[in-house]
């Protein structure tokens, strides 16, 4: 398999093969000395020569995380023979998004529709958890939609709001 | 001694309770809230009874549909862990009708702790240091600028029911008097229906230490030690350890001889806890005293070598305590971490949902306490407070390093945690300087996080095992969604709920 | 300080090593051997070394493989953990050629405690109490005969280099001696390639008691409290307390300096256990000194307050003892349970195979040392010691329930395992009431167990819960196979290992 | 659902019935309040009326065995329609097979082919984690077969020799 792996920003080329339970790999064309050991699912012993590794997997919502020790990175793998996968550009110019960070409940919406807005303006605000939490507009512009209202019960990802 | 024993309260304390029953003896009898069915405290229990819905108001809070468990399930006492109605007079008096022992104060040592205005009056009457101030609300704003201007600006105006920060302003000079007293009046009615609020002089980057007592129902009262609680958060303690690494043997007995005459004033049984601010003279005032277990309650069993809930349980059937001041020792140091379903990198917002990998350290000078397990899905409905990491060790020094190590190996899957904020917190220099005040967290999230250039070759183990996961595919994840939970399950699970909630919503 | 140790050694111990190291800021390397790849050392190291096949002599127990393991790693230190090459002084010596610190006594100071009857004659010099008979191998049946005589039956011959049980003989009266001395002899020539055996007054009865000693390389030595071993099954330990409930400060204080005295007659340095026979006059008699780490370690971690791992590195780089004997103080009181891969129904078996669930209890007052986790497969070819579950307390009563409460949390499915043999014992009114010796654990497993009839409400449980198992089905069921774990393995797992073997012994 | 459930010997008739995430439950005609929570695969936190437990299920090799506190109790469910889970009488007069209680290695083969034996008599001795361990005959007779070799490495319920 070769994957195009992209952690903070950088993309990494890895030819990952299994033969009778070795691994073989290259990463970025360099040969990489690898044994790994699933112990449990999402985790992973990993030697890369005589160095030692525990790490986990996190999946949330499609994203990958890895953590190797007590460093997080966001990993995103694509095949590059497939469609699947692509990232799609980020428009930072266009309409943004405002989504829940959380599961939650809509206490307040503070600006209504067709409102102007600086970057950090509060748009809602979310309760879960006995605390409220503001949601701030990413970006100086307009609400061009506020998707729910007051009480309203929203899980974490969901659209609360659209600012261009 | 008890037969059952009602836990009136989930997650990790219940848990703590429910150990300390079965090691007692005791049957333990859980109540839970619709969301709470698959809680650890209900997995645990002997008894278990549904108590209504998520809100707290309907369940958890809710003193009748308490009482009506206690007396179906034959229950003779009950614990009301920490929050919910552990504080609550009314409750601790309706179990007292109903014949069911509140473990816990009685009614009217919590009536006179319970107002930050009364408890001043009393401990005012025992000769108690207090930071100086009113010790009755204020009348009008003329009184407020008087004792102002002869205590010293800044000054505190505080609400008398308050807590949680809430009524609270610091007033740095004459000229902002008027409006502070405005909001901070305001702000005690809306948040506790109560507008009274005092003034004190303001203690500028104080230590918050707290000594726990112990009171049997026999008029035996002894201090346990110390607890520095000054790594706070919004008002809320973060990290706790015991001892106090500024406080000697000589001030710990002064400020333990004060908190057992805080106790006697207010005829005080049970654990309880005083609360006092240290100004950097380490001149110590009374702050208010919390007529319950603490949250932070294992740190000075792992120095005293004690069990609180075991002590509580025995006085609360009418034991005498077993040991004299005189027996209490000190010995080694202790550290607890709050563990909260909080994400760090996004403004601790909470971070509810399901766990679908935990791994769980263990080992030398370790205590977990704690309330979730992989699979469980964490409910918003409640404070997002999931276990409790205690380390402990010969030395200050070794307790850090042991709970660094435990840190390490603590790993939660499927949500956020603040275990990286630990970590921060335990290397940071002024903390392992023991350089303290309830200011250090703050100026610590506010500092730019140095952004370590992350390890290269950490950066190649992940984007080989990157690899490696998405070779193996499906067959090497975790839990994710337990497909048969929800079918097995009583009710739909929280997290269906949302979905069909906001589904309602954008459809209507 | 080192900045690299190498841990000779697997399992529980090793997981415990490796956290130390990263307690002290000192990176781990670990040795696994082919099955232990997926071992939880491995996981937890910063370095992993194979070092050959499953078979110990080709692996843990090959002193050159570990050096060269050692150089290869630019390791500074070796720390031997229990077992395999920790008391082997032809190791300690070529860690010392090597110029790699060996953590642990001398190569001289082992030898020195190595041989029995080398030990007897050490102690005899010191002026040390021993159990009356042979200090030297008996030379003729006919000095064995006189000896015998001399010291009154019964007696016991042990050989010099055993342990174990291997090469010992109860002898009640002068017609068994010769028999049993030729037994003796050939069982040590055959165990240990050394027929030397002597010859001591059986000890009706005794208790098992041993004191643990640290001695640092400037000639300070201490005394650490004893811990209580009387509970043994075929002379393996299976329970271990401190502190001894029946000893007293005064008889701790004279069994302390007498352990002193054997440590300082070895030249010993670093961590030992000075083992005694105590009879019912609560008279004490030297046994042997064990030159490392014990299992049953922890123990008396939890009543000092110190950890013994963090010493013996410290003292082993050369540093002083942090504190003397009067800063000594036992506290409450620590059990400790040895959890095997056995099956106590099917006369403990060894149950090695794979872990399909695991419930680990924590909480108040629990400590847990393990090498096992959920999903990994106990290979069949070591010691089947799993984990350590340690009990703390105010007094032994609440160490007791606080065990009994975790050992009931503790749940490891898909392999037998001897938990329930501890509750057993817990609840046995004579260890409540701490009559113990060494006979105390097989006269307790030779009683027909009291079959208590199954509470019909469990059975009624048991029922319904078998229904719906059956109905939720596959769904519901552990982790059995993880099919991606052979797939990720560099080699065949044991299990399929041993599956070929059979099925080729089968059809040849 | 309707099952036929032995355990310690005795039988039950359990009818089970799942509706809308609630269970219906008759144990031997009588109705039981049940409220079934799988916490984890393979524990379960079950409510029979108010009374709480934690049940855990091991599976091994088809076994299954419920542990209700601190007691196991083997469990054997049929389904009275079906032919599958029909229990095999146990001939207790015929041939009885010797099994590995554990996976291991055969150490010593004690007696020969044809050699008569009383019941404890040992017939092999097989070594797991440096323990010995004699299998015994478990009645009078005679060694039918013996079906391994010494040095053999065998798993746990290997048929290991034959007595008749």
């Amino acid at each position: 398999m070769t994957y195009d792996i992209t952690i903070d920003g950088k993309q990494y080329r890895l030819d990952l093969n299994r033969a009778e339970g070795r691994w073989s790999c290259r990463l970025d064309g360099r040969e990489v000395e690898v044994d790994a050991v699933l112990a449990r699912p999402d985790v992973l012993s990993l030697r890369l020569g005589n160095l030692a590794y525990e790490v986990k997997c996190e999946r949330v919502a499609g994203d990958m995380h890895l953590w190797v020790g007590s460093s997080r990175f966001a990993a995103v793998v694509r095949d590059p023979r497939s469609l699947r996968g692509r990232v799609r550009a980020v428009d930072d110019q266009g309409p943004r998004k405002l989504t829940a960070p959380m599961p939650g409940k809509i206490v307040r919406v503070l600006v209504s529709q067709g409102a102007g807005v600086e970057a950090g303006t509060g748009v809602l605000v979310v309760e879960a958890m006995k605390m409220q939490n503001e949601i701030k507009s990413p970006k100086k512009g307009t609400i061009q939609k506020i998707l729910v209202s007051e009480g309203a019960a929203v899980n974490a990802g969901d659209v609360l709001a659209i600012v261009e | 001694m008890f037969k059952k024993i009602l836990i009136a309260n989930r997650g990790e304390i219940a848990v703590r309770v429910i150990r300390a029953c079965h090691e007692m003896g005791i049957a333990a009898v859980a109540v839970y809230s619709d969301v709470d069915r698959p809680a650890l405290h209900v997995r645990k229990a002997d008894e278990a009874y549904p108590i209504g819905a998520a809100a707290a108001s309907e369940s958890y809070l809710n003193i009748q549909k308490i009482l009506d468990v206690a007396a179906r399930s034959g229950a003779d006492a009950v614990h009301p862990g920490y929050g919910f109605l552990s504080e609550n007079a009314k409750f601790a008096r309706a179990c007292a009708d109903a014949g069911i022992k509140f473990i816990g104060p009685t009614a009217a040592a919590m009536d006179a702790m319970g107002s930050k205005t009364r408890a001043r009056q009393a401990v005012e009457r025992a000769g108690v240091p207090f930071v100086p101030g009113t010790s009755r609300g204020l009348e009008s704003f003329e009184q407020a600028e008087e004792v102002a201007g002869r205590i010293g600006y800044p000054v505190m105006l505080k609400a008398a029911a308050g807590g949680g920060g809430k009524g609270m302003r610091l007033v740095h000079g004459p000229e902002e008097l008027k409006s502070s007293l405005e909001a901070a009046r305001s702000e005690a009615e809306r948040s506790f229906g109560d507008s009274e609020v005092y003034i004190e002089k303001a203690i500028l980057n104080p230590r918050h230490i707290e000594m726990q007592v112990l009171a049997d129902e026999h008029g035996n009262t002894v201090y346990l030690g110390e607890r520095e609680c000054s790594l706070q958060r919004r008002h809320q303690k973060v990290v706790e350890e015991a001892p106090s690494p500024i406080v000697d043997p000589d001030m710990r007995r002064r400020m333990g001889e004060v908190a057992v005459r805080v106790a006697q004033a207010a005829g005080y049984t049970n654990a309880g806890t005083v609360e006092f601010l240290v100004d950097q003279q380490k001149k110590f005032y009374f702050l208010e005293m919390n007529t319950r277990l603490q949250v932070e309650h294992p740190v000075t069993e792992l120095v005293t070598g004690l069990d609180l809930v075991h002590l509580q349980i025995r006085i609360a059937s009418g034991e005498r305590l077993p040991f004299t001041q005189d027996d209490v020792v000190i010995r080694g140091h202790a550290i607890e971490c709050r563990i909260y379903a909080e994400d760090p990198d996004n403004n601790y917002f909470p971070s509810p949902g399901k766990i679908t990998l935990l791994l769980a350290p263990s080992g030398p000078g370790i205590r977990r306490d704690s309330g979730m397990y992989e699979g469980w899905t964490v409910p918003m409905d409640y404070d997002p407070l999931l276990a409790k990491l205690i380390g402990y060790g010969t030395d200050r020094d070794q307790a850090i390093s042991r709970l660094t190590r435990a840190l390490n190996e603590y790993f939660v899957g499927g949500i956020k945690t603040n275990i990286s904020l630990f970590r921060r917190i335990l290397s940071d220099p002024d903390f392992r300087a023991a350089r303290l005040d309830t200011g250090f967290l703050d100026r610590l999230l506010k500092q730019k996080r140095a952004e370590a250039p992350a390890d290269p070759k950490a950066i190649e183990v992940a984007v080989i095992a990157a690899g490696i996961f998405a070779t193996l595919g499906a067959a090497a994840a975790g839990a994710g969604e337990l497909a048969a939970n929800g079918s097995a399950n009583s009710g739909p699970s929280p997290a269906s709920n949302w979905k069909i909630a906001a589904h309602k919503e954008a459809t209507r």
